[in-house]
């Protein structure tokens, strides 16, 4: 299809999904901290404003909620706990080298045109005016999933695993216009009791190894043994 | 009726595992002996049923609702069950007698009775179930059942590491054994349909399946029974078992997994091949030869007699190779006959080696010492013992009159048929097989002179064995029984195999031949100018020329005169002087030298002051058995190898593992797509 | 508000109750006392929908079937003999020193949480909700894990969390693939369509492609809960350094659950497909896993440890059955399913004293149990044997009727699910004997041990092996019907 | 069983064969000891020596080691009686006899593994090394032995398809004159295993008392009197036994198949030709030969158990073809 005949609003959508993708792109390129974590806050904006613009194109009223709960929860809430957590356990500033960086942003873009590939037979089926992201929502997911093996920080970790929550709520939205309300509620309400416990264990970890390095958690293995 | 008397006996083992159990709460005579009373009960009812179902050839058959929704436990009491039936109770009744003065050896050990009584009913109730069931979930819940609960009898003193390791070795070689049958039946359920014993029956394989149904039985069976190489369970198993134990496990066990083999292959699989005949006849001559020259080597009691029981197992599969062999051949008069010949070992086998097993318990109950090294003189001390003991082992020498030499002489019989086979490479193995037999039986002679002239004849080697009493009355009469049944089977076989007959009609749905034609005085398996055997007039004869020769002899002789034997005039000799048992296997590890892996060191120890002077030689000999080191240890080892390089995937690093998940689902995506 | 609420109401209340009070002296008490009213309203509600089949709750949110219900009064028995069991051992290990009162209100609280995790995954009719639910009882067990503050644990914790967390998270995307499936047959307006029941009933209409990615996502999602090798590595850890009641009902109840809705999504997929390649992809990984963890056994330290790759290598047996589909796997599937959680949890109840007794959970230090303390030996050994599929118990009927399908189905793939049984047989024993037999070290003392769960666990699962009670195979029945889609007998 | 004319003349001429074997047998030895002599150029003893050894044995008082169990009494008895045995199953003069149909070839090497039962526990009976030594050597040599003589037996037993003696050598009777390699192999294993069975040289020095090569004489050093005198005697019937096996399967004719008087007597005077001349052959090659080593002896009997196998074989392959 060709962008000129989508409307404003669609554009928009389109631009914002990109947007998105590139936040992801971000974390992986990151080797701070405290970028990482506004990174992620940028990407949980912008999915809400992709979430946003989607109610307003496919007036799905309901949308509107789920919108401004991820505002708050992966916009503002869950950053700033996260930021609140490194500056308590001061590793705002913490410096981890990436190994070969050009290779990992290479490997994402793979992963993107993988993700593609695969998503291409549904892209087909659907009928919604934003069924071209979906190929974008698997890829942040799996690039969520490419930042957590990448990372060997625990905070780094959890934004990982933050950006692969988001990915998928990105999926739900523009795939099947957001789940059931329930289901929206006990997805936000585990993500946010997730949070939390992520919370309790930096400072578990910190005090059992007194780093935040989860290569050095490796007690539990078959090869000592 | 039969079949309810047989339920009679199985519910008699059961029962003596429960009140057994229960006597853990109190203890007294009555809580020790009762058990023993019901698994003698028991044992009688399943002689009876057995007999019954041999003499009248019944075909019984029942379900139980027990197992799966829609598979019921069939049972069935056929002839061949029946005859395994009769040789399982024998055993049982002859425990039962022996049983209750043995095991007060262990109210003093820290194993409550309780344990050994539970098991020993479990042990029994498997064993008559696994001879009962006639559908393979049946089966293999009693077999397993039999494997388990004389699993535990062999741990049951636990407190010292053979027993263990024992142990765990058996408990995995039936696991494995299992696996297989489980398998073979599987192959000819898929054929049948379903997994009943009928259905079996009714399936026509393809001789592809069929071998291979056959090889997975014959192994699953074979390593059960203790056949070469996979024997190496049973020297270490049987031995640590209480004695009475070992006696159920060499005498009777065995032989239900001879049952299962002949089950399985005569009746379930159907028209046998010739070829799978020669597989068992090549098996079975190995391990009768390899058996009996372990058996000679061993120098402690128990080891020893379950060596022989491997070289007897082995004598048995040779019965029934032959036997197979000229089925596949289609000439089934002869496999009668050798068919014959191993049920009869089996029969024989079962008495005999029970005699000698519950004769070592006897030794042991005493003399606490099973190495032969420190036993001797023991025919002065224990004379009853003694005298039943040399029963067992004249019989298992296979020497006339007894009964071991029948089977013996009837599987040659088979073997010397050869003539009528159309196959010369065939006509050229049998013989051969049939002179290694031969060397078998000479070498098992030379195995129990050794055991019986180091352990009963000379003197006393050690204190312990100086100061045996004879056991109790109980005791003896459960060795007595069996001894006397030693002699009745060695002189009656005719009237045996005349109840036995059921078993071949069942089976190949042929009558021996002309084995009893003439009377119950004459044994002519094929026909009277063929070969002929009278086992009462040879009895007759001996006892007539023995007491005809004393008579003429003893007359107006002087009293005799006892003095000291020649010393070559070196003063007087003392037991250590004797031959020990290493030295007298010594020649023959000599001629046979590569059979064993023999580790052998001789230290000198010279004298100060003339340095030529040897002040004190000492020997030390360890056999061990090759399939240890050809087999078992490198599986062993190849799975802790396995195990190893499995275990770096467990690096302990959480990103490797996240690294897995990723992968996985990337693959699995690209499989999809 | 019919049974079923109640029975998910009853876990809830008492998780709030008893995070508030779990640390007196009758938290214990208190536990065992909600487990057993969850039990006792589970009964007559399983009698329920087994005469008069099927019960959909009045907001469509909860589905009884023969499938769950009988899954749902097995979770809330063995939650039942797990509290029983938990009671004096927890009090002990308060007594040791290793908890304080705060933990103990968490512990107890955690417990019932995750007890309705895992209820109301069973129940719910929404996939949906079933994600919810895993990913709740996810979040309620791993404090559990980490309950002992020790380095080991954390990191156990910590490893569980993320790699379920991934995984779940997978699970969320294929569950949104199906969502999406269902509304390109539906229709966007309807609000039902990630109703299970609905998606069964239209599950031939769904786009397969969809659904095989969707289905791809799902596996890697909850097999990495079944613990299936490769996605397994949180299993051992989780389980080793828990408390022993968690280790149980982990292993007993848990794996069940995440089994569960794999299967449920089977069913969908299976329904759509027309292939057999969901099946093939489960028996893949069942049979990987069966071989693999079967081999781990071989070189473990750990007690629970070793016992928790046995839970591995059973998960994998059940995948590979599931995966074999048809009627008599299917039911040898269930029929596992059931004996194995029994027998599992008996053993790891068993494994608890016996750690207790030694003070340590390393293999080589616990010594001569039956002399110490014989109903402990004899528990573990009886156990084992079961475990190892020994007739006369259940386990053996089970595996038997999978093999037998795998026979007529795949005749060659009998042969390397023999060879797993054996060598997993051996890993076993190999470590078991040396801890129940022998002499004991100096001073090992028995401890404080209710063994009534143990005896309970062991005389059902004998009498499932010696004989099935007709109400019970019905119910097997009915399930495998609902699933294999014919029936056995 | 055999259809003998008159079951009761059967019978008896059986029993009296018997006796007439248990009698003749000390005459072998005698014979054979006299010609040795002879070749030595020694002043040889009468042929009648045995039997007064064996008087003069019977008639002298038993002394027994202090140690010496009930067993140890009665091993002569059972080997003698064994022998006897074995001495009724085995055709002298006359051809199937009933007592033939008791016990067939095999049963014939069962009573001589009996008799050396016996005689190897008598030997650890008294528990010093000489028993000890003598019996392990007696039951090494004798296990090797068997199956070379059972290989033989069953040649001829395979080709005249049966393991009744009479049958056999009736077989061989009517055969005429076949030269079979198998037959001439058999019959080289045959001697071989006799001579080793025996004790003779070189496998055993009947004549010796040198400690240490001592077998057979080892075994029964502490017998005395009577006792003694049983088991040499029957061990000169083993010698008998033997040596008539050879002569009446081999070359079987003259032995009396009616029980007619003359043919009695031509069998009579038949055998006694026969042994006397294996008496001399045995005679050479004692002399001739030097008694071998012990552990030389295996591989003395394995030579026989080959030549036993070629015989097997070469029926089978030469003789009946496939």
């Amino acid at each position: 299809m060709n962008l000129a005949s989508l409307s404003l609003y669609h554009q928009a959508l389109l631009v914002a999904a990109a947007l998105v993708l590139f936040t992801s792109f971000m974390m992986l390129a990151t080797a701070r901290i405290r970028p990482l974590i506004f990174a992620f806050a940028w990407q949980g904006a912008l999915l809400a404003i992709v979430t946003a613009l989607v109610a307003l194109v496919s007036n799905h009223p309901h949308l509107y909620v789920s919108a401004l709960l991820t505002l708050g929860l992966k916009a503002l809430l869950i950053p700033w706990m996260l930021h609140r957590l490194s500056a308590r356990l001061n590793i705002l500033h913490e410096v981890e080298p990436i190994m070969h960086p050009s290779m990992m942003l290479v490997a994402g873009a793979m992963l993107v045109i993988f993700s593609y590939y695969v998503a291409t037979p549904i892209v087909h089926l659907s009928t919604l005016v934003t069924r071209n992201t979906i190929a974008v929502s698997m890829a942040v997911i799996l690039l969520g999933m490419l930042l957590m093996v990448s990372r060997s920080k625990a905070v780094a970790q959890v934004v990982g695993f933050m950006s692969i929550e988001n990915g998928l709520f990105f999926a739900a939205v523009v795939s099947t216009y957001g789940m059931p309300m329930i289901v929206e509620l006990g997805i936000a309400f585990d993500v946010l009791v997730a949070m939390v416990l992520f919370g309790v264990f930096f400072f578990q970890i910190r005090a059992s190894i007194d780093s935040l390095d989860v290569d050095r958690m490796n007690r539990l293995s078959e090869k000592n043994e | 009726m039969a079949l309810s008397i047989a339920y009679l006996a199985v519910i008699a083992a059961l029962a003596s595992a429960v009140i057994a159990l229960g006597s853990n709460f109190r203890r007294n005579d009555v809580t020790r002996t009762l058990p023993f009373l019901l698994l003698g009960a028991s044992g009688v009812a399943a002689v009876a049923a057995g007999g019954w179902a041999l003499l009248d050839n019944l075909k019984l058959t029942q379900q139980l609702a027990l197992g799966l929704p829609w598979m019921h436990w069939h049972l069935r009491l056929d002839a061949l069950s029946g005859f395994f039936f009769a040789v399982v109770g024998i055993l049982l009744v002859a425990v039962s007698f022996y049983g209750p003065a043995y095991v007060r050896e262990f109210e003093s050990s820290k194993q409550p009775l309780s344990v050994l009584g539970l098991f020993t009913g479990l042990f029994a109730t498997g064993m008559l179930l696994v001879l009962l069931a006639d559908d393979a979930f049946a089966f293999m819940v009693a077999w397993e059942l039999m494997s388990v609960s004389s699993y535990f009898l062999v741990t049951y003193q636990h407190q010292n590491a053979p027993n263990r390791r024992a142990g765990f070795l058996y408990l995995l070689m039936a696991h494995v054994g299992a696996l297989a049958i489980l398998l073979g039946f599987g192959v000819l359920a898929s054929f049948g349909g379903n997994f009943t014993f009928d259905a079996m029956r009714a399936a026509t394989l393809t001789p592809l399946w069929a071998s291979i149904a056959f090889a997975l039985a014959f192994f699953g069976f074979g390593m059960k029974a203790g056949l070469v190489p996979v024997h190496a369970w049973l020297p270490e198993a049987h031995p640590v078992a209480p004695s009475h134990i070992s006696a159920l496990m060499s005498g009777v066990m065995l032989k239900v997994a001879v049952y299962g083999f002949i089950r399985v292959t005569y009746d379930l699989v159907g028209d046998i091949q010739w070829q799978w005949g020669l597989a068992v006849l090549i098996v079975g001559t190995a391990s009768a030869l390899l058996g009996v020259l372990y058996t000679l080597m061993q120098s402690d009691l128990k080891r020893l007699l379950a060596y022989s029981s491997v070289e007897n197992i082995g004598i048995i599969f040779m019965g029934l190779g032959l036997s197979m062999i000229f089925l596949g051949t289609h000439h089934p008069v002869l496999g009668v006959i050798g068919l014959i010949a191993a049920l009869y070992h089996v029969l024989n086998h079962a008495v005999f080696k029970g005699l000698l097993f519950l004769g070592a318990g006897a030794v042991l109950y005493r003399t606490h010492e099973r190495d032969l090294e420190h036993l001797g003189g023991l025919i002065h001390r224990m004379p009853v013992t003694a005298a039943l003991f040399l029963v067992g082992c004249i019989s298992i020498s296979a020497l006339p009159p007894f009964n071991g030499f029948v089977s013996e002489w009837l599987t040659f019989q088979a073997a010397l048929q050869t003539p009528k086979l159309e196959s010369g490479v065939l006509r050229a193995i049998l013989p051969i097989a049939a002179a290694l037999l031969a060397l078998t039986g000479a070498l098992a002679a030379a195995a129990f002179v050794k055991v019986y002239g180091v352990a009963f004849l000379g003197k006393a080697r050690d204190r312990r064995a100086a100061h045996a009493r004879e056991v109790p009355a109980g005791m003896l009469i459960g060795m007595g029984m069996l001894a006397l049944l030693c002699l009745v089977l060695g002189i009656l076989p005719t009237t045996v195999i005349d109840v036995i007959d059921a078993v071949p009609q069942l089976l190949i749905g042929q009558a021996p031949p002309s084995l009893t034609a003439h009377g119950w005085l004459w044994l002519t398996p094929v026909s009277a100018d063929i070969a002929s055997y009278s086992a009462p007039l040879v009895l007759a004869a001996i006892v007539m020329t023995f007491f005809i020769g004393r008579l003429l002899l003893r007359r107006n002789a002087n009293p005799i005169r006892y003095s000291a034997p020649w010393d070559c005039g070196f003063g007087p000799l003392n037991s250590r002087m004797q031959y020990t048992a290493a030295a007298f296997a010594q020649p023959i590890r000599r001629v046979f030298g590569g059979v064993w892996k023999v580790q052998e060191q001789v230290e000198v120890a010279h004298a100060s002051a003339p340095a030529t002077l040897v002040s004190g030689v000492r020997h030390q000999l360890h056999i061990s058995d090759w399939s240890w080191i050809k087999l078992y240890e490198p599986i062993g080892s190849l799975v802790l190898t396995g195990a190893r390089h499995i275990g770096r995937l467990h690096s302990g690093h959480i990103r490797t593992y996240l690294m897995y998940t990723f992968g996985t689902l990337l693959l699995l995506l690209w499989i999809v797509t | 508000m019919n049974l079923l609420e109640i029975i998910l109401l009853v876990p809830l209340a008492g998780s709030i109750l008893l995070a508030f009070i779990g640390h007196r002296p009758f938290g214990g008490w208190l536990n065992v006392g909600v487990c057993a009213s969850t039990l006792a309203c589970s009964l007559p509600m399983a009698f329920g929908v087994y005469e008069s089949g099927p019960l959909l709750s009045a907001n469509k949110l909860f589905y009884i079937d023969a499938f769950n219900v009988y899954l749902v009064v097995l979770t809330a028995f063995v939650g039942l003999t797990t509290a029983i069991f938990s009671r004096p051992y927890m009090q002990h290990e308060v007594e040791r020193g290793r908890l304080g009162q705060g933990r103990m209100r968490l512990y107890h609280s955690m417990y019932q949480a995750f007890m309705f995790a895992m209820l109301l995954a069973l129940s719910t009719n929404s996939l949906g909700l079933l994600w919810v639910a895993m990913e709740a009882a996810t979040l309620a067990t791993v404090m559990l894990v980490s309950l002992y503050r020790t380095p080991e644990s954390i990191e156990a914790a910590w490893k569980y969390f993320i790699l379920c967390g991934v995984g779940i998270a997978l699970a969320l995307f294929g569950t949104v693939l199906l969502y999406f499936a269902a509304e390109q047959k539906l229709g966007a307006e309807r609000d039902d369509t990630l109703l299970w029941n609905v998606l069964h009933a239209n599950a031939a209409g769904l786009d397969p492609t969809v659904l095989t990615l969707a289905f791809v996502f799902l596996l890697v999602g909850y097999g990495t809960k079944v613990g299936l090798v490769p996605l397994h590595a949180w299993l051992p850890d989780a389980h080793s350094e828990g408390p022993t009641p968690m280790s149980a009902v982990l292993s007993g109840l848990l794996l069940n659950v995440a089994l569960y809705a794999l299967v449920r999504v089977k069913m969908l997929v299976d329904g759509s497909l027309h292939s057999a390649l969901a099946g093939n992809l489960m028996m893949g990984f069942g049979l990987l896993s069966f071989l693999v963890a079967g081999l781990f056994l071989h070189r473990q330290h750990d007690v629970k440890r070793m016992f928790s790759y046995s839970s591995i290598e059973h998960m994998g047996f059940m995948t590979f059955a599931f995966g074999l589909g048809g009627p008599l796997a299917t039911f040898g599937a269930l029929l596992h399913m059931t004996v194995h959680s029994l027998t599992k949890s008996a053993i790891f109840v068993t494994v608890g004293h016996a750690a207790q007794l030694a003070g340590t959970q390393r293999i080589e230090h616990i010594r001569g149990l039956i002399r110490t303390q014989p109903m402990i030996g004899w528990g573990l050994v009886i156990g084992t044997v079961a475990i190892a599929g020994f007739p006369p118990f259940g386990v053996f009927m089970s595996e038997f009727l999978v093999l037998t399908a795998t026979m007529r189905a795949w005749p060659w793939l009998t042969l390397p699910l023999l060879v797993g049984l054996g060598v997993a047989f051996a890993g076993l024993f190999r470590h078991i004997h040396p801890m129940v037999y022998g002499d004991p070290p100096e001073g090992q003392k028995p401890v404080e041990a209710n063994m009534l769960p143990v005896m309970l666990h062991l005389m059902i699962v004998l009498w499932l092996g010696l004989a099935i009670p007709s109400f019970l195979s019905k119910w097997f029945e009915q399930a495998t019907v609902l699933i294999a889609g014919s029936s056995p007998l | 069983m055999n259809p003998a004319p008159d079951p009761v003349l059967a019978w008896a001429l059986a029993l009296i064969q018997t006796l007439l074997f248990i009698a003749a047998a000390p005459l072998l030895a005698g014979w054979v000891k006299r010609i040795k002599c002879h070749m030595q150029n020694r002043a040889a003893p009468s042929l009648f020596q045995p039997y007064r050894d064996l008087s003069k044995l019977f008639r002298k008082d038993v002394v027994l080691a202090e140690n010496a169990s009930w067993l140890f009494r009665a091993a002569p008895y059972v080997v003698f009686g064994a022998f006897i045995l074995a001495a009724s199953v085995v055709p002298l003069v006359a051809a199937h006899l009933p007592t033939a149909a008791i016990a067939d070839v095999i049963v014939l090497v069962g009573f001589f593994a009996l008799a050396r039962f016996f005689l190897a526990l008598a030997g650890m009976d008294i528990g010093t090394a000489f028993g000890g030594m003598g019996s392990s050597r007696e039951m090494t040599i004798a296990s090797l032995a068997e199956p070379a003589m059972l290989m033989a037996v069953f040649t001829l037993a395979m080709i005249a398809s049966t393991t009744n003696l009479s049958v056999v050598i009736e077989h061989n009777l009517h055969a005429g004159l076949v030269l079979r390699p198998s037959l001439l192999f058999a019959l080289l294993a045959l001697a071989m295993v006799a001579v080793a069975e025996s004790g003779r040289i070189p496998v055993d020095n009947p004549a010796t008392h040198l400690e240490l090569t001592m077998v057979h004489e080892a075994m029964i050093l502490e017998y005395s009197a009577r006792h003694l005198a049983l088991i040499e005697w029957a061990s000169q019937i083993k010698l008998m036994i033997y040596a008539v096996l050879i002569a009446n399967i081999f070359w079987p004719w003259g032995i009396a198949e009616t029980f007619t008087a003359t043919a009695l007597a031509w069998g009579a005077v038949a055998i006694t030709a026969k042994l006397a001349l294996i008496g001399i052959f045995l005679v050479v090659w004692e002399t001739v030969m030097a008694k071998m080593r012990l552990f030389r002896v295996p591989q003395f009997l394995g030579f026989a158990f080959l030549l036993a196998l070629l015989g097997m074989l070469t029926h089978v392959i030469l003789e009946t073809g496939t």
